[in-house]
């Protein structure tokens, strides 16, 4: 089985083998020794790349490996070979309408866009406070607002529907 | 003879199991309160006694000083701790305290309420003779305006006495620019907030933010116990704080430690303060003053050898200040907040696993356990990781250390953050300001996606394999465990066969 | 430039651990041996490199000096650590590393032969003036042996010299005595040893256990940290450490500190060292030299505020020792065993659950985690618990907190015989010897029994409930959870609601 | 439902009502209220007796409950009421053989009796080395060695017979 995996712009192949020697892993034209263990506390394994110990926390949501790893936190995606041909075919049919959803439960303080306002990518959208923090919610690409489906002082759980953008 | 007999703590988290701990060493019994979320909370199990307020937000549990007061009476407690933020700074609860024969581990009311009213604060620390950001607050015309900005020197700022949070500032390079950006600024100051008045006042360049922790007993006794560097902030929250301050020489430290004690002095403080001071270019200026426990104070007990809780029961006992300890090798502190260190928002869910940080130099303030639910309804930071080594660079290299040790799996923290600040060359050679943590590359290196990449996809790889039946199967799937130690825990084999 | 490039840490558990913090910190990278069972720990997964030895015993894996000195070499080490016990006390393999050219970071081959022959230990000790036990070795008649009793003073002890383990002891005490007990204790020897040789030794009475932490450099430079007091003891294994040692005074710390330095000076000792002593009546004698770092050596690190590994590197690097700071407070370790406190049988299992100690003056050395598997390959010891305080009655009062908060589940541990000892009232006068253990009382006082038991039953009645789908069930079934979940940890969830 | 605690030689009944004013729990004539609450870590209880606050560490065995509480461990046995009645019918068929088995895994470096010796209880039969200490298991109650089912230097695994007595 083959991994896809796309991080910060970059993306790589991964292919595991164990053989008698170990496991092995081949992106591209490289391979490397590796010795994979998972701990028994069920979300950590210990990783050694040709002797380099590395001790990862990872957390797998479908496609999504959420990573701790040398004291960082990083998001993954992750596609195995039959998810990248099924989400290929499922790609070309996407586009169209988008949606800003709330990230997380608050308050609704402040609407920055109107009905028919064209927005660009990282323009906020919405003002959003939790946790005594203001967190303004971004347009994630360029659009244009079909509908503002929240009103200020709004208290609102994580995915309600905040914005509808083409 | 303990100092007190029962000591109501009025707070919840990490600060709440501070107090409680120092109070159960000192054989004070304690009494925990607790909102409806916080049922299980650790400061709940760790307390000799625990009274439930109900409620979920903040106003109608750890706020209501109705509720608190009762639970304090309901166990006849003779002393109150507040920790920080809730009540703590406020004026009334304290007079009610007193009014009630419990000890209010703090400050008088009055003190609170100087201090607490930022214009009767500047009024009473420039009587005192605590320096202030030069400027001219009153009577501003034309004149007056370009006579105060020659002799404060430029760049000036204009600021909206009715403004905040940056809104209404304007800075003035020269003369040439004093009278235009004047009109702009009443003009601007009109239109946001329908009140024209502006003052000037000093534009501090690249200012850093240091304050001095004081301690003042019931008989004018007041002593210091140096500094500590807060810059690095994010919109106001400090993030990093470390003891020494780099910017500061022995003599500049002495007069700003003689300064917060002349205020505490002005005000008749009593117990455990904190007077902030932006610093910038040898010149320090008055901020305010916290009339609290301070969230970063363990910075300072690492250093002095001192335990600043226990100091704040004794005073509040009636005893006297004792005098601090040479201070020794330096100290950091990282707050762990709950939020996602990519797009600072807040990250909530179950704490599930934690794997806490140990070892030589390393202490950790937390109320982590297994089983949060880290909520909306309260402050979002979870835990204080603070290290001392005998000097800076040791203490950066250990806090890094420590970071890296430090997991907690369910929420995302920002304990990325902090390692990106200790490993910036700005933290590390010391000559940073407030807005350093704007200016921090957090981009990670080319040259790290290959392993991260690895990591990730060797995640899934096992994941599958565990999931599957496949050969090659590596670690033991809990799924498949007999279903009697599901009950409550594990039970503890003595001498069984290990698996 | 860090101190070497590149350590090999040849030891396991928490003492693996510590080095590599210090390493880590000092910018120095580390390389982690592990035997089979070990390849999940801690100290392989937070070194920079890791090498399998293969093996599960330790004579097998960490004992196997040319394994280890494989992987050494294949890594190109330029310093190997190694810990205390395994390899550390091996002089052969301490010039087989310096024959390598890789830096051993301990004493010279010669100096752990001298002070590893007991015999020959005793006699550097007595040629540099050491204080030994008072008695007659060589040359046993019965004139002799009655001019040598009288000096030294009854009551005194007649020992056989093939002896060992208690056996073959006689006590005496006066002369009338004396000649009929040499008669048994021959024939004694005799028959017990086929070895009649005996020697006479002063009965040592209340005996403490008193060492002194010293650190020489390769110039000659010999420091002394202070002394610690090791009485707590079962079958000589220590539990409950501390420092200072109550029963000295300044003046006799002194001297033992410089009798320690005299014995390193002796025999050109470099490194840390221990130098044991036998306390009792204001008169102390030489035991033995234990040439490596001592399982509680971090007591004397944090009343000095000193890294005894960083210390050892420096000098192993060639630097020379630095002087002592004065030390602060008081320092206690508890030694955490995985052993049945009521028993002291091994307690072997898989570590399920781990709630840390935390807060002010709580340090935890320990190479625990969930998940880790307690076998009976290697010592028992799991974790060691350090707390500092401003005198001895806070930091008794602190470790009492810190064992309360202390929860290992899957494995039972000897930290409630820590709590006895700590509450004992033999402990907290200070006037103990190596006999308190035995004479502690463990029993349960009947006042607690209702709790303990209504706790007990509360324990089943909420299985029960858990179990079945009654009413008023409380708390979450983990077994119902997605299956998601269980792939790899839970998912961090960021901004989502809160179950 | 109705549980039965023995401890340390100690007894105590205990009757659990979940009531409109919370749980309470009933012991001969005495009566507490109750605050009783599973912390999400599957193995901690928070356990509140008219407002004294305990945090248990819970491990329940069949009818063998582990407590770790206040610092120490305590081992209860707690039968419910069925329990009870079922163990009184079992308990008078009981007798006869007893059987010495390993308690850990490890090697036999001595054993102290031979057939047909009589034994005390607390009497040493075995010693067994594990973990770099000498273990002696001794005889839960007086008896008449039938059999000895090991040799010196063997290596045995938890479990192993051992002695057989009777």
């Amino acid at each position: 089985m083959k991994y896809h995996a796309s991080f910060d712009g970059a993306e790589r192949e991964f292919e595991f083998d164990r053989t008698a020697a170990g496991l092995v892993a081949r992106s591209g034209d490289q391979a490397f020794q590796l010795d994979l263990s998972l701990v028994g506390d069920g979300s950590t394994f210990s990783l050694l790349v040709d002797g380099k110990s590395y001790d990862v926390v990872a957390a797998v949501d479908g496609g999504k490996v959420t990573l701790q790893l040398l004291g960082e936190r990083f998001v993954v995606e992750v596609e195995d070979e039959r998810e990248r041909a099924a989400h290929a075919v499922a790609g070309n049919k996407a586009g169209g309408k988008r949606e800003l959803k709330a990230s997380m439960p608050g308050i609704v303080v402040d609407i920055k866009v109107a009905a028919g306002d064209q927005v660009v990518e990282g323009q906020p959208l919405v003002v959003l406070e939790a946790m005594k923090m203001q967190n303004p919610l971004c347009a994630e690409s360029d659009g244009k607002v079909v509908r503002v489906a929240c009103e200020q002082g709004a208290a609102v759980t994580a995915g309600t529907l905040l914005v509808e953008l083409e | 003879m303990p100092l007190f007999r029962r000591l109501l703590v009025a707070n919840r988290g990490e600060i709440a199991l501070r107090v409680i701990r120092t109070a159960q060493e000192l054989g004070i019994e304690t009494v925990a309160i607790y909102s409806e979320p916080d049922r299980h909370a650790l400061h709940v199990r760790r307390a000799d006694y625990a009274v439930a307020l109900g409620g979920e937000a903040a106003r109608d549990s750890y706020l209501d000083a109705d509720k608190v007061l009762a639970a304090a009476e309901s166990l006849e407690c003779d002393a109150l701790h507040p920790g920080y933020g809730f009540l703590s700074e406020n004026a009334g609860f304290a007079r009610a305290c007193a009014e009630r024969g419990i000890a209010f581990v703090g400050p008088p009311a009055e003190a609170i309420k100087s201090m607490g009213d930022k214009v009767e604060a500047r009024r009473i620390a420039a009587e005192a003779g605590v320096p202030l950001v030069p400027g001219l607050q009153e009577d501003i015309d034309a004149q007056r305006l370009a006579a105060a900005a020659a002799e404060i020197g430029y760049p000036v700022m204009l600021k909206a006495a009715a403004g905040g949070g940056g809104k209404g500032i304007r800075i003035v390079n020269d003369e040439a620019g004093l009278l235009p950006a004047l009109e702009l600024a009443q003009a601007e100051a009109r239109s946001s907030f329908g009140d024209d008045r502006v003052y000037l006042e000093k534009f501090v360049t690249r200012p850093r933010h240091v304050e001095i922790q004081l301690m003042a007993d019931q008989h004018g006794g007041v002593v210091y116990y140096g500094e500590r560097e807060c810059s690095v902030q994010r919109r106001h929250q400090k993030l990093v704080e470390e003891s020494p301050c780099v910017a500061l020489t022995p003599e500049l430290r002495a007069r700003m430690g003689e300064a917060a004690c002349d205020l505490a002095r002005a005000v008749d403080y009593v117990g455990a303060g904190t007077v902030e001071f932006l610093y910038s270019e040898g010149e320090f200026y008055f901020l305010e003053m916290n009339t609290r426990l301070q969230v970063e104070h363990p910075i300072t007990e690492v250093r002095f050898d001192v335990d600043l809780v226990e100091e704040q029961l004794r005073v509040a006992a009636g005893e006297h200040v004792r005098p601090p300890q040479t201070p020794r090798g330096h100290a950091i502190e990282v707050r762990v907040n709950a939020e996602d260190p990519a797009t600072f928002f807040p990250s909530l869910g179950e704490v599930t696993r934690l794997s806490n940080p140990g070892g030589a130099g390393v202490r950790l303030d937390s109320a982590l356990h297994v089983g949060l639910e880290v909520t909306p309804h309260y402050d979002s930071m979870l835990a204080k990781l603070i290290v001392h080594a005998a000097d800076r660079d040791h203490a950066i290299a250990r806090c890094e250390r420590a970071l890296r040790e430090f997991r907690i799996v369910g929420v995302a923290t920002s304990m990325p953050v902090a390692l990106h600040t200790l490993r910036s060359e700005e933290f590390r050679c010391g000559d940073y300001d407030t807005g350093i943590l704007e200016r921090i590359d957090r981009k990670t290196p080319v040259e790290r996606h290959d392993l991260i990449m690895m990591a990730a996809a060797a995640a899934r790889f096992l994941a599958n394999e565990r999931a599957g039946t496949a050969a090659g199967f590596e670690g033991k799937d809990r799924r498949q465990e007999p279903p009697r130690w599901a009950m409550l825990g594990r039970v503890e084999r003595v001498g069984r066969m290990p698996r």
